[in-house]
């Protein structure tokens, strides 16, 4: 009974006067449409911040004619907690921990571009091992994360049973997680110079198990929704982006495979292990909901592959670079960039010398991607936004640090 | 590529590389044309970034810093520039929509204007925050304690 | 009083044609009562059966396997909070959940649950369903302007909407199972609920089934408006959780809210009741000529009060499996005695007077109840349908394939 | 059957029929209007039903109040409120209105009194069992002609809203 519960979590923003939210929208210029005198006014709905498929506390204010929408715009910071800041005053490992909070959905890729980005500027590398064991935690939670989108992206068109199954596959990659680290959300799995811990007895056999257990599941969620009709037709055409649009947009991740361009920070600048495995960038064409949903479930496919490959030859060796306690790297600044669920997620990060960094900067890919909502939205209807926010697979904590 | 771009703007551009990763120091008057430049015929078409970085003894005390990267090349580079203080830096969002809210965090965490930019305000605080904290000289555990006072009802939000 | 009740047993007419207002009084009462645990059953089934479809358990904690859980929430939404907004329309804002029960009641009156087990049969019964099911759509629009809030009123805007088209496309669907009732020997149909199950006796066959595939596209029409016309995934825009909150109650809480709950699941079941109604047959048993004779008579006779012990039997099976934990003693005592009132139950049906009588009864709720869980599977497998690609389907789809099978099963009438 | 409390019926009915006529034109607020005009529909439809006319009723509830008045209340919805009841009204205009009542009164009064001569003696009482099949033989039979002529009318109507609606078609 999920809609009934929802019911307590009524939207309307009653800080807002009307009056304000018109003076927000008045920037939104409205496209000149042949009016006829059957035409309404317009309406101003403010969506979110408490709004069940604003997925966390975006508040998007949508300027609407009956359910067309004119534009929009993002209200966004809720969840701000000054990651970058915090950076500061913090030495490099202490930080670490911090930046499994802002993409809290694919904590182990943020600590993965974290550490390395450090790596980077203390000019040490990883062993082989701790590289492996990072690339099939990554993926793991590259799946983690994809699970959650669909799940809740499907709850967004109405669908309400992917969720759960969702969720339940989710729970056994949290399970190897929590294993591993003893964390299931937020893992601070890495350590910079590679891992912490050594593997559990009986990692690779678990992970071989989950790999067997999870790619008939996945079959079964296309089974649900793929060829299902009204699935189709509320995803096809909806929220189009071309390759060009995407590029100048800054979008990144699945949102531009869809469109078309085959980029994938694995295979165009590796990192980790990536360039040890064997797999392929799904890409789609037309770039609307429906490609990014093809797109991801292929993901999902390859990266049950990487995993595969990786769990077969994890090399021996140490786990962990010979990095010292007290970091102090040179003066000098670094951007690494690697391939998160949601797209590309940089750090740049600038080096006083000092056992704190001086700069850090996070390039969200969630931040980055909501940009271009309102472009892909214009013009569609209510219920088309919600899919497009479904199908950008924002997380606010990583949109607002 | 750099040879080329020096031979047309001279001394205004100084190349540089630290651990294999390539940037650019430029004067700040090259700044929008070298950008367009750079988009239109080195095919930096991708603005990965725009961010900054806070020097407070320094006479010019921010260094603004554009990281692109171009699919055809598989490559990156950094822009970057030196500006005062209360001084405005020229807006790329005519060259890359994307710029419009990275620029737009740059102006709230550190209060640097863009000129041109087609909406320039607070993104990540609220509208009628006091201070940009980004800066050095904004401590890490400050507040603007009037707008927490008047909008939360609170007396502070620690 | 005894010869009273046995006289009135034996007659074969409607409390309502004998102008019987005592016994019409003990129909609508019973009806209601019927109709207020089918709605609590309902509740606790439709979160049991989806639960079970998204590998979940479910209610579990009040009572054993939640069996309490719909009356602990019916407790919670009447002692909650009572909220109106301070801009609501407050007249119109009190009238609308009340407009709502009011005619998703109403329409019971006519519903055939048996040959004469029905308050009134109307001349017009499909008509008056129809005409007084349609009333509902004004306390969904009312509520949805009274509350003065956005969404809600874009809700009670897509709810108009989308009642409106797809009750043409219902009519047109009814129009031609009414056609059917004409093929007799005067030529006449009726309009009447009662009727039309007695034509489909007389003619030995399910509407469904007719001129097939006629009766089947005509059945599936209407199957479709249904769930349409009661805002029910996947039509439930206007109610859509992730787009509107709540759609047209979004603002309503505490009891004015549970009405609103009442009334869509007693509208569910009267939709339900005009399918079964008008094309499976109503009260008529499966298979009425194929398996027919005495034997088989009786056989059917035996079905009720077997699925009730089938039922206690399951209770059972579940007391059995119960932990055995002094922790468990009062859900399993509960689930026991469960067990027990629905085996007596099956065991007062097996009575011959009695089963006789309810057979009809029984055949009409099964169905009834069949319907009921497509509603729930529908809920459970599909997303939910864009406003446009709604008003599509209603207009170029359903519409012109109604006026379709309207016009071909005029003409089969005419020539078969 | 014989109905029960005829007189007491048909007093309430008509009286909350005129009671929701004048409340349509004296609020001020379109849907409390549209909401009181569905109330004289609906006690209308029960009028019918009094007269043995089911069918009629059941078409005046799924027609006018479940259909219609829906469609009044969707555009009366969407149009802003508070401004139209800033606006002229046109209840104010109580000499048009009262000559415009005195004139229709005097034209009932005028046809009950000459009622003998226009009117047969008594209506034939309909038979309450075949209602509908009467109305059908009347509009499909006799009627054939007018139906069909109406129906044209109403596919004119609908062509020409959607013209004036839809610039671009």
């Amino acid at each position: 009974m999920i809609d009934r519960t929802m019911i307590d979590r009524t939207v309307t923003d009653r800080t807002t006067t009307d009056q304000a939210m018109t003076d927000r929208t008045s920037h939104l210029e409205l496209e000149q449409h042949d009016k006829t005198f059957l035409d309404s006014n317009e309406l101003i709905i403010n969506m979110g911040p408490q709004h069940p498929a604003t997925h966390g506390v975006l508040r998007v204010i949508l300027k609407l004619d009956g359910e067309k929408v004119l534009g929009t715009e993002c209200v966004i910071g809720y969840l701000h907690r000054g990651v970058e800041k915090i950076a500061e005053h913090r030495t490099y490992s202490m930080f670490n921990p911090y930046v499994d909070r802002m993409d809290y959905v694919a904590a182990v890729s943020n600590g993965l571009g974290y550490c390395e980005a450090v790596e980077k500027l203390l000019n040490v590398e990883a062993p082989p091992r701790a590289r492996y064991i990072r690339v099939i935690l990554t993926e793991l939670n590259r799946l983690a994360s994809h699970m959650l989108w669909l799940g809740t992206h499907a709850l967004d068109i109405g669908a309400i049973t992917p969720l759960f199954y969702t969720f339940r596959d989710r729970e056994e990659v949290l399970k190897i997680f929590e294993k591993y680290c003893g964390a299931r959300l937020t893992t601070h799995a890495f350590r910079i110079g590679g891992c912490l811990y050594e593997t559990y007895e009986g990692f690779e056999r678990e992970v071989k198990k989950f790999l067997d257990f999870v790619t008939p599941k996945i079959n079964e969620y296309e089974e649900l929704l793929t060829t299902n009709r009204i699935w189709v037709e509320r995803t096809k055409g909806v929220g189009k982006i071309s390759a060009k649009e995407c590029v100048a947009l800054g979008v990144t991740g699945p949102v531009l495979r869809a469109s078309g361009v085959k980029w994938d920070l694995r295979k165009a600048q590796p990192y980790a292990a990536y360039a040890d495995f064997d797999f392929e960038i799904p890409t789609g064409q037309n770039g609307d909901t429906y490609d990014r949903y093809l797109v991801r479930m292929q993901e999902m496919r390859q990266s049950l592959r990487i995993i595969d490959q990786a769990v077969g030859k994890i090399p021996e060796g140490p786990i962990i670079a010979k990095v010292p306690k007290v970091m102090k790297p040179a003066v000098g600044e670094i951007y690494h960039s690697i391939e998160a669920p949601k797209g590309e997620l940089g750090y740049f990060i600038v080096s006083d010398g000092s056992t704190q960094p001086y700069r850090v900067r996070v390039r969200p890919p969630s931040f980055v991607n909501l940009q271009a909502l309102d472009m892909m939205v214009r013009g569609a209807l209510v219920a088309d936004v919600i899919a497009v926010i479904g199908t950008l697979d924002i997380v606010l904590g990583e949109v607002d640090r | 590529m750099v040879t080329r771009l020096k031979g047309h703007y001279g001394s205004g551009i100084e190349a540089n590389s630290y651990l294999g990763q390539n940037f650019m120091a430029v004067d700040a008057s090259l700044i929008p044309e070298l950008l367009q430049v750079l988009r239109d015929q080195e095919q930096f078409d991708y603005l990965v970034d725009v961010t900054a970085v806070h020097y407070p003894q320094r006479e010019k005390q921010f260094d603004l810093v554009w990281i692109l990267y171009s699919f055809e090349r598989n490559e990156r580079i950094r822009v970057k520039t030196m500006i005062a203080d209360g001084a405005s830096a020229p807006s790329v969002v005519a060259i890359w929509p994307a710029a419009n809210w990275l620029e737009r965090e740059v102006y709230d965490m550190f209060g640097i204007q863009f000129d041109g930019h087609p909406d320039l305000k607070r993104i990540l605080l609220p509208d009628g925050w006091k201070g940009h904290p980004l800066r050095k000289d904004y401590g890490i555990i400050q507040q603007d304690q009037e707008w927490v006072q008047i909008n939360l009802g609170i007396e502070s939000g620690q | 009083m005894l010869d009273y009740i046995t006289s009135y047993l034996k007659s074969d007419t409607t409390p309502g044609q004998a102008g019987n207002l005592l016994w019409a009084l003990i129909y609508i009462l019973l009806i209601f009562l019927g109709l207020s645990v089918a709605v609590i059953a309902m509740n606790w089934l439709e979160r049991k059966i989806l639960a079970h479809m998204q590998v979940r358990l479910g209610p579990m904690r009040v009572g054993p396997h939640g069996l309490l859980q719909p009356i602990a929430d019916a407790l919670k939404l009447l002692i909650k909070e009572d909220i109106m907004p301070a801009a609501a329309d407050p007249w119109v804002f009190w009238m609308a959940p009340i407009l709502v029960v009011i005619t998703a009641f109403t329409v019971f009156i006519v519903v055939p649950f048996g040959p004469t087990h029905a308050v009134t049969d109307m001349n017009i019964g499909v008509l008056f369903m129809l005409g007084v099911s349609s009333l509902s759509v004004l306390g969904i629009v009312m509520a949805g302007w009274a509350s003065n809030s956005h969404y809600p009123l874009m809700g009670a805007l897509r709810s108009s909407a989308q009642m409106v088209s797809y009750e043409i496309a219902m009519g047109l669907a009814v129009v031609s199972a009414v056609l059917m009732t004409s093929l007799n020997q005067t030529g006449t149909g009726t309009l009447s609920m009662i009727g039309i199950v007695q034509a489909q006796q007389a003619q030995h066959i399910w509407f469904v089934f007719k001129f097939f595939p006629l009766g089947l596209i005509a059945f599936g029409i209407f199957a479709i408006a249904m769930v349409a016309e009661t805002n029910r995934a996947p039509f439930d825009l206007p109610e859509a959780e992730s787009e509107l909150t709540a759609g047209f109650h979004t603002e309503y809480s505490g009891f004015r809210w549970s009405l609103f709950f009442l009334a869509e699941y007693s509208a569910m079941i009267a939709v339900s009741s005009i399918a079964v109604t008008l094309w499976l047959g109503g009260w008529m048993r499966p298979f009425p000529t194929w398996l027919s004779g005495e034997t088989w008579d009786l056989v059917f006779s035996l079905i009720p009060g077997l699925t009730f012990l089938l039922l206690a039997a399951i209770a059972f099976l579940g007391v059995i499996r119960m932990p055995k934990h002094p922790y468990f003693r009062v859900q399993t005592i509960g689930l026991a005695g469960f067990g027990a009132v629905l085996g007596l139950i099956g065991l007062i049906l097996l009575l011959p007077p009695v089963r006789d009588r309810i057979q009809d009864i029984f055949w009409f709720s099964a169905k009834v109840a069949l319907s009921m869980y497509m509603y729930i599977w529908y809920r459970g497998t599909f997303p939910r349908y864009r406003f446009d690609q709604l008003m599509r389907v209603g207009w170029k789809v359903l519409l012109p394939l109604g006026i379709g099978v309207l016009i071909l099963t005029a003409m089969a009438g005419v020539w078969l | 059957m014989q109905p029960v409390a005829t007189t007491f019926f048909f007093y309430f009915l008509a009286g909350l029929t005129v009671l929701s006529g004048v409340l349509v034109i004296t609020r001020k607020n379109p849907v409390h209007s549209a909401l009181a005009l569905i109330v004289a529909l609906l006690g209308q439809a029960a009028l019918y039903l009094m007269l043995y006319a089911p069918f009629v009723a059941g078409v005046q509830i799924i027609l006018y109040a479940g259909g219609i008045m829906v469609l009044f209340l969707f555009v009366i919805m969407l149009v802003n409120i508070e401004r139209s009841q800033r606006e002229e009204q046109f209840n104010k205009q109580w000499i048009e209105g009262i000559a415009a009542a005195i004139t229709l009164g005097a034209l009932f009064v005028l046809v009950f009194a000459k009622s003998k001569s226009l009117f047969p003696d008594r209506a034939i009482p309909m038979p309450e069992g075949s209602n509908t099949q009467q109305v059908a033989v009347l509009l499909y039979g006799n009627y054939m002609f007018a139906f069909e002529i109406a129906s044209l009318l109403l596919l004119v109507a609908i062509i020409g809203a959607v013209v004036m609606a839809k610039k671009r078609i």
